[in-house]
């Protein structure tokens, strides 16, 4: 049996500089359990895109409406931005009973958000991380931090679990405020946050977006000399742009000691992508995890295929990495129960979103050094 | 004698579907006055514009010194040595007074500072303003701003669009002694004029127009004379 | 409506039926619900310019104005978060009422000159901080309340039909407001002012929080009477009975049923707003509005006041504007404050005006389908171009870099389709008389 | 020294910056600003033609990258600029002349031209995205700063540090001297009266022997330069990236219609009055309060009128004050 | 009827108006000239509502009417006509004159929708009111046309007809003639003289056709450079040195060289 992918994210608006890098990450998933040639005993599998635009919300819908109806998808690899994603669900996914997993809505709204079984998500929820964030801080000694934040609501969100975890441990947040991503200027932005003061300067943002501004403008002033750099900001891009000037920062992303990760920046690699840009692994892991769930459920039909999805990614089971979807699908064949680790080591909780693991890091002449996980 | 300097012959067109021009006829020699009279939307200004190539015609023909002009541009007709001062529209008026007479000078390479400072004669009151926006003179002073600007072309022959049209008398006046020096001095002038009885009184020829064709042609005293002219177009 | 017309609306109808029969009807439909709420848009601006000739910039501003009234409507009740500080909220909002108005009746008492600038400086600037200091702990409080799902003071919890005419009403409100201060500015500069206003409105919506959850979003915000829920239908027996009786697929039925009913509910409104446009714009009131377009001074000397007619018209059609708003975020069932952008909802709209023929009603609402419907298959079409395009192209880097940059075919082809609609009729589709 | 300390810090983080960005969107809107000024109407692709430009600007920078040639402390792409702009003002020549020039000859509304340029901005939108990409680019190259913070702290002395960056001055300097040119130019030079003329009265200046087909044709070629211009100095000092030069649109715009449309002057100081009020309306007193008041009464709040989350709106409030008081812009702009 | 006391008007350092005072009687047809740049507009435009005086007042009736907005002016009976044409350009010739009269019922918004009948009726009545003017300008074959496109003597007739649609109380009229026919002039000249005997409009009229001025007017008003220079009949005025030097002038002095 064959199957189509439909994969909707924001290839224009205010994302669309790192939304090629996902999609093809995607795609590399999808491509590796076409050509393996075991997806339901021989069936090939395709990928069509779709445009979010990741800000308006009616398009967004029109474009999966389109994938659903008209192109006759099997399961949704998107969206990206959470305001588009939660209208695709409701206005689209539910009524017609398909299945998505987002590689990047963090919205903790999302959660709750009646789905009926049929969303996930790869990308870690805010409020572990901010946890996670806190400690790191704490335990470097850091008693002050400054955040600046992208004004969308993972950029909100994390923020406030940064801010709640992080003063619970007893620390002192100087300031917490929004930045635009795509603006002309962050001078202003800068500015308070210079005047604040603190340690450390969180930068809860994307990595060549107005996240990318922040720091250059921070650096340039002098304003701070250590950051911090949440998931949304982990980049080789930005190690390139910025240069000598990010030399002892910090930060997370997530991932295992397992080397899910480094396998999947060998595969990406290979295929001309940048493994480091923004969400790559997840959308490798929602696409490869949305083809072995269907490959359990021996279906394509979505309500047989969301059941399974928490069975192939959480133990136990086989542990399977990026570049051994062909291995999984033959052990999902003989019946073997499989824990997909992929690039980010996706473990899924409760209500089918990623537990989180993480990998703490510190920016060292221009590479990354892995310094733990959590 | 053979053709007269400009002549916009057997004219037809208009606007748009319908034509306003219907065979109308209007020429000038050299160094004469030519003035065209008649009733509100007889087709005066059009006929201008039509010599002048602003509009399109659909029969007869324009020349100029015996040169068949009717399919140039305006611009090039300008380039030809014609000036023209339309009826309405006709001063820039973000533009300062000075920059108004200057644009008139636009195709000259000579230089103009005497133009200029015969143009301020003949309106000193320009000369007063001459800083100032275009736009933020009087009626009477932007027409004579406008009379002005075609002045500062030096054409070989000059086209006014009711030039008097409320200027006061001592200027109007003034205008029209100007517009006999300026003719002596071997330029054509044609104009229409509402001012009727001054302006034919200078005339050499004029043309009334009614309904876009011509009604009488004659010498500027004749028509005065004619008692039919003086009651339905002259007033009296 | 001649001939030419209705053909026009014709061929516009052929690209919904095209799209229907070659993409899905399901897709068609939905492009045509949004088609309409555009029309309805388009038809408020087209009051303001077509009729007036008030260059408005501002309908984002407007339509999330529309938005954030169904919030208040029908969102759940959030008694958790009130209770924290609803109370004290609404007395920060009429203690700030309180001083603007104490301020005006100042201003209006005392004599011009610098007591009056004095007394009013301190007057503003004390109630400013006074008003901060009852505002910022209360909303402070209900945003601590369970901020990652609340952190807001609610809704009333009521229908959400009944949040269209609130939005109208909210938008009408703040057009009084911006019309009093910028209605006296001309041209592009009204043009840019609105648009800055809006501005301003979506960034309250993002900042405050307890209001609507800001960036955090509204979801789940439930759908107007007498629409049903596809879920809910696919669970009825009566519905699957029909459906099986008639041989469609259950979820694919449930799915056109609820757009047709939201293309009714929606095109009911569309054509009573024409009418009332209609009726106007034909009419001494029309004719008066027009010479005011066409020469203020004139018509401000001829008696009429055109101070109070532009407020009039400003209010009316932003009016419409906010209804639309508000439709809009019904259908949605999520407020995204992100989602107000001025591309989609200023320019695009201003297209459809243009397109379609300014003060022509019938030609906003042709551009509003046509326009609409093009914004939103340019997404499939923009790539199935470049395809096309590349055909002929041996693979390599240059293929693989253009199939990439596909994607942004759309708006290149969005961009075309609109020059060569505005290059054949240069006056819009439906030109006005 | 604390009062040199404070000073420093509001140098540093108020006017350093806002005088560079004021500098940018000048830039930006001297192009929007004259083709408003001439051709009569709101062009929306100003920004994408800043993109544009900057694009062609940038392949021909990376070209004489690869072949090794440098322009010493100044960016290489100063000597690609030449190039960027050649091509821009071919593109937008024959933009006019398969869409503009047929709305021109109809006497189309502005509003209608507003529309089309809005169509030209989307179609030159894909096409800068199709031939570079959407991702950033940075091609700056060169000494980065004239005095980094650290440099001046360990010269003056001081606690707080002054940066200023290379492009920040060349930004500067050059508004300075385009806007001195242009204003010239326009008032001084015959051409620059005649483009005048054309804007004022069309058909006037016809009569008037103007050659309205020049007039145009130099506009779109100063329009090319200024934005081109722009863009390289807006992208030397930040980055490259399309969404965000289509993002400049609106401030951009504010400033030229807050500094009058139409006036290049005006563009300048439009461009002035956003970037300040930008930075200095959301400004956090609290650091430079720090350093003059006595350390017991030294501020625990951060001393902000507004958040940062509002300064796209403070702006636009200040935009839109100075519009109540002077209706067409501070420079007394047209109106259309 | 009108009072004008001690008005100046200043255009930054200019004063356009400078302290001019006079009165316009009930009944009369008062003439206004002076040479260009008198003034004469920007007074008609201070009276009118359309500039703020920089000082002096204005008063109608003994009422003062300074600073009042001219659609408020309009309903106190006070109509005036633009030197340079001022037509509604995309509505037809018979449009522009059909939205003059005031209080229409259809100019209110609820009208329009629910009172059909009755704006129909009075809408009747108006375009018959308009046919009527328009057939007394001679231009009721462009009832039809749209104004933008009629000459420009057509457009200050139209000015005028718009003061005939209503009944006025005091018309100023700023140059109609101007660039209109003579012989048409004259008709307009009766029509205004039967206007002011039938139903006793006041007129104030700039004019620079000293004869036009002859026929029509009693008192006459000279400024110049924003004063009052002489008033007087119109004998007085016309032979007034001072008048004669700023404004008349001795005629063409190349008349007879010209003709010779
Ligand atoms: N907006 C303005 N700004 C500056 N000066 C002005 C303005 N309007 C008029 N003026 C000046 O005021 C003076 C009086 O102008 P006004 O139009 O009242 O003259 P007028 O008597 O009507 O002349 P005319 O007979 O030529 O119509 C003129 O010198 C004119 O240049
Ligand atoms: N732009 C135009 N479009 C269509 N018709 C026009 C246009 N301009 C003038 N007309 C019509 O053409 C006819 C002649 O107009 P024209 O301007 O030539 O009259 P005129 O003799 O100059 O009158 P006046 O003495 O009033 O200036 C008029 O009936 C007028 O309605
Ligand atoms: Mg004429
Ligand atoms: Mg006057």
């Amino acid at each position: 049996e064959d199957a189509k992918i439909g994969i909707i994210l924001g290839f224009t608006g205010p994302l669309e500089s790192i939304t090629p890098g996902m999609a093809g990450s995607a795609e590399l998933a999808i491509k590796e359990v076409s050509d393996s040639g075991k997806f339901m005993g021989g069936g090939t599998v395709t990928a069509v895109r779709a445009d979010s635009t990741c800000v308006d919300a009616t398009a967004a819908a029109a474009a999966a409406e389109r994938l659903i109806t008209a192109e006759g998808v099997n399961a949704i690899m998107g969206a990206d931005c959470s305001g588009v994603t939660g209208s695709i669900l409701q206005n689209v996914a539910r009524p017609n009973g398909m299945g998505m997993i987002s590689p990047s809505a963090t919205s903790p709204g999302l959660s709750t958000a009646e789905d009926d079984g049929l969303f996930f998500r790869t990308a870690p929820s805010d409020a572990r991380q901010g946890d996670v964030i806190a400690d790191i801080l704490t335990e470097r000694g850091v008693k002050s931090i400054a955040i600046s934040y992208t004004n969308n609501d993972y950029g909100k969100g994390l923020s406030d679990s940064i801010a709640a975890a992080f003063t619970a441990k007893g620390g002192t947040i100087t300031a917490n405020t929004a930045h635009e991503d795509g603006k002309a200027d962050y001078s202003a932005e800068v500015a308070t946050l210079a005047s604040a003061g603190g340690e450390v300067l969180v930068v809860a943002g994307y990595v060549d977006q107005g996240g990318k501004g922040v720091i250059q403008a921070a650096l340039d002033t002098g304003a701070f000399s250590t950051f911090y750099l949440p998931d949304g900001m982990f980049g080789a891009s930005l190690i390139e742009a910025i240069g000598a000037g990010l030399n002892g920062t910090y930060g997370t992303v997530p991932g295992t000691d397992s080397d899910g990760a480094a396998k999947f920046a060998a595969l990406a690699t290979a295929a001309g992508l940048d493994p480091t840009s923004s969400y790559t692994g997840e959308s490798y892991d929602a696409a490869a995890l949305m083809l072995l769930a269907m490959e359990a459920a021996k279906s394509t039909n979505s309500k047989d295929w969301t059941a399974k999805v928490m069975d192939v990614a959480n133990a136990p089971g086989e542990q399977i990495f990026p570049g051994e979807l062909a291995k999984a699908l033959e052990l999902i064949a003989a019946g073997t129960d499989i824990d997909y680790v992929g690039a980010t080591a996706v473990e899924m909780i409760g209500n089918g979103e990623s537990g989180g693991s993480f990998r703490e890091y510190t920016i060292i002449d221009g590479a990354v050094a892995t310094d733990g996980f959590r | 004698m053979g053709q007269p300097f400009l002549i916009g012959d057997q004219m037809t067109g208009g606007y748009g579907a319908a034509d306003i021009l219907h065979g109308c006829t209007i020429a000038v020699e050299k160094g004469e006055i030519a003035v065209i009279v008649g009733p509100n939307g007889a087709g005066k200004s059009t006929a201008m514009k039509a010599v002048f190539g602003m509009l399109k015609l659909r029969g007869g023909s324009v020349r100029l010194d015996g040169e068949d002009i009717t399919t140039l541009s305006p611009q090039d007709r300008v380039a030809k040595g014609m000036g023209f001062v339309p009826q309405t529209s006709n001063i820039f008026t973000s533009m300062t007074v000075q920059e108004n007479l200057e644009m008139g000078a636009f195709l000259r390479r000579d230089n103009i500072k005497d133009t200029m400072a015969q143009v301020y004669d003949l309106f000193p009151i320009l000369k007063e303003k001459r800083n100032q926006p275009a736009g933020e003179l009087s009626g009477g002073q932007r027409q004579q701003v406008a009379v002005g600007r075609a002045l500062m072309t030096k054409p070989k022959v000059l086209m006014l669009d009711e030039p008097t049209a409320g200027v006061s008398p001592i200027v109007m006046d003034e205008l029209f002694d100007r517009i006999i020096e300026v003719a002596r001095s071997g330029i054509s002038i044609l104009m229409v004029e509402q001012n009727a009885r001054q302006a034919l009184e200078i005339a050499d020829k004029g043309y009334v127009l009614v309904q876009g064709a011509n009604r009488f042609t004659d010498t500027g005293r004749a028509l005065m004379e004619d008692p039919e002219v003086r009651r339905s177009f002259l007033g009296g | 409506m001649n001939t030419r017309n209705l053909i026009l609306f014709a061929l516009v109808g052929v690209l919904y039926i095209a799209t229907g029969m070659f993409q899905s009807w399901n897709l068609a439909l939905n492009i045509l619900n949004i088609g309409l709420l555009s029309a309805i848009m388009a038809l408020g601006v087209n009051m303001q310019w077509g009729f007036a000739g008030l260059f408005n910039t501002g309908i984002m501003g407007f339509a999330a104005l529309g938005g954030l009234a169904v919030v208040l409507v029908s969102a759940p009740p959030e008694p958790g978060g009130w209770a924290m500080g609803g109370w004290g909220i609404l007395t920060g909002l009429a203690f700030g009422a309180a001083v603007i108005a104490f301020a005006t009746w100042l201003y209006r008492r005392l004599g011009k000159g610098p007591v009056r600038t004095l007394v009013l400086f301190a007057v503003l600037g004390g109630g400013y901080f006074a008003y901060r200091a009852i505002l910022d702990p209360a909303t402070a409080a209900v945003e601590s309340f369970n901020p990652a799902v609340a952190g807001n003071i609610g809704g009333l919890g009521l229908p959400s039909l009944l949040a269209w005419p609130l939005g109208g009403v909210m938008a009408a409100i703040a057009a009084w407001a911006i019309g009093k201060i910028a209605l006296g500015l001309r041209s592009d500069y009204l043009a840019i002012a609105t648009l800055g206003i809006a501005e301003i409105i979506i960034v309250v919506m993002k900042s405050e929080d307890w209001l609507a959850r800001g960036v955090k979003n509204m979801i789940g915000l439930p759908r107007p009477w007498p629409v049903p829920y596809e879920v809910d239908l696919q669970q009825t027996p009566a519905f699957l009975e029909w459906a099986a009786n008639w041989g469609f697929d259950p979820a694919a039925a449930s799915s056109i049923l609820v757009k047709l009913v939201y293309a009714l509910l929606f095109g009911t409104i569309l054509l009573g707003v024409i009418w009332l446009s209609e009726k106007a714009l034909n009419s001494p009131w029309g004719r008066m509005m027009r010479s005011i377009r066409d020469n203020e001074v004139a018509a401000e000397a001829m008696g009429k006041d055109v101070t109070r007619r532009h407020l009039q018209v400003f209010v009316i059609g932003s009016a419409v504007i906010g209804f639309a708003g508000a439709m809009m975020t019904s259908m949605d069932g999520q407020l995204t404050p992100g989602t107000y952008n001025p591309l989609r909802f200023t320019f695009l709209i201003w297209v459809m005006v243009i397109v379609g023929g300014s003060g022509n009603n019938w030609g906003a609402v042709l551009g509003g389908l046509l326009i609409g419907w093009l914004w939103l298959i340019v997404e499939s079409l923009g790539p199935g171009v470049m395809q096309m395009l590349t055909l002929g192209l041996g693979e390599g880097p240059l293929k693989a870099h253009l199939i990439e940059s596909a994607p942004h075919m759309r708006l290149l082809t969005l961009g075309v389709i609109l020059l060569l609609v505005l290059r054949f009729s240069p006056r819009g589709l439906i030109p006005e008389k | 020294m604390d009062i040199l300390n404070a000073l420093v810090t509001f140098l540093n983080f108020v006017v350093v910056p806002a005088t560079a960005y004021g500098a940018q969107l000048a830039l930006g809107a001297l192009g929007a600003t004259l083709v408003y000024g001439i051709l009569r109407f709101s062009n929306f692709a100003q920004g994408d033609t800043m993109a544009f430009g900057t694009m062609i600007t940038i392949l021909m920078t990376w070209w004489l990258q690869s072949l090794g040639v440098s322009f010493g402390p100044l960016p290489t792409a100063l000597l690609a600029l030449p190039v960027g702009i050649a091509v821009t003002a071919l593109f937008l020549l024959m933009t006019d002349r398969v869409v503009y020039r047929f709305y021109r000859a109809q006497r189309a509304a502005p509003t209608i031209l507003v529309i089309v340029s809005l169509g030209v901005m989307f179609v030159m939108n894909g096409l800068t995205r199709i031939i570079i990409g959407a991702e950033e680019q940075n091609f700056a190259d060169g000494a980065r700063f004239l005095i980094t913070a650290g440099e001046f702290k360990t010269w003056s002395g001081l606690d707080e540090g002054l940066a200023i960056r290379a492009s920040q001055a060349i930004t500067v300097v050059t508004a300075i001297i385009v806007v001195a040119w242009l204003f010239w130019f326009l008032n001084k030079t015959r051409t620059g009266k005649s483009m005048r003329a054309f804007s004022d009265n069309e058909d006037l200046a016809l009569l008037s022997g103007i050659n309205p087909d020049h007039v145009v044709r130099i506009t779109w070629i100063i329009v090319a330069a200024l934005a081109t211009i722009a863009g390289v100095l807006y992208g030397l000092d930040k980055s490259f990236k399309p969404f965000t030069y289509f993002q400049l649109l609106l401030p951009i715009f504010a400033a030229a219609v807050v500094g009058g449309l139409g006036n290049p002057l005006g563009a300048i100081a439009g461009g002035f009055v956003v970037a300040y009020s930008e930075v200095l309306v959301t400004y956090a007193w609290k650091k430079v309060l720090g350093y003059l008041l006595p350390a017991d009464l030294a501020p625990d709040s951060l001393v902000q009128l507004l958040s940062t989350d509002y300064k796209l709106a403070v702006s636009f409030i200040i935009l839109i004050i100075v519009l109540l008081f002077m209706p067409t812009g501070l420079f007394k702009g047209k109106s259309g | 009827m009108i009072s004008v006391q001690n008005l100046h008007k200043k255009f930054g350092a200019f004063r356009a108006v400078d302290g001019a005072s006079l009165e316009i009687k009930t009944g009369s047809i008062t003439g206004l000239i002076g040479p260009n740049g008198a003034g004469k507009t920007t007074l008609f435009n201070v009276i009118a509502g359309r500039l703020p005086p920089t000082s002096g007042r204005v008063k109608m009736d003994g009422r003062d009417i300074t600073g009042l907005p001219p659609h408020e002016l309009f309903h106190k009976g006070l109509l005036r006509t633009f030197q340079i044409a001022h037509e509604f350009g995309s509505m037809t010739v018979r449009e522009n004159l059909m939205m003059v009269p005031e209080n229409q019922s259809g100019e209110t918004l609820w009208n329009t929708w629910f009172k059909r009948g009755k704006i129909a009726d009075e809408e009747r009545r108006i375009r018959n009111k308009a046919d009527e003017v328009l057939e007394f300008l001679t231009i009721s074959h462009l009832a039809d046309q749209k104004a933008a496109n009629i000459s420009g003597g057509q457009k200050k007739l139209l000015e005028l007809g718009r003061t005939m649609m209503v009944d006025a109380k005091i018309v100023f009229l700023d140059e109609v003639g101007a660039g209109v026919n003579r012989t048409l002039l004259n008709t307009i000249g009766d029509a205004i003289i039967r206007l002011n005997k039938e139903r006793g409009y006041t007129f104030c009229v700039i004019e620079h056709d000293m004869d036009f001025i002859a026929r029509l007017c009693g008192p006459v008003i000279c400024i110049a450079e924003g004063k009052v220079l002489a008033q007087g009949t119109v004998e007085e005025v016309k032979n007034d040195d001072r008048v004669i030097e700023a404004y008349l002038g001795t005629g063409l002095k190349n008349k007879v060289k010209a003709n010779a």
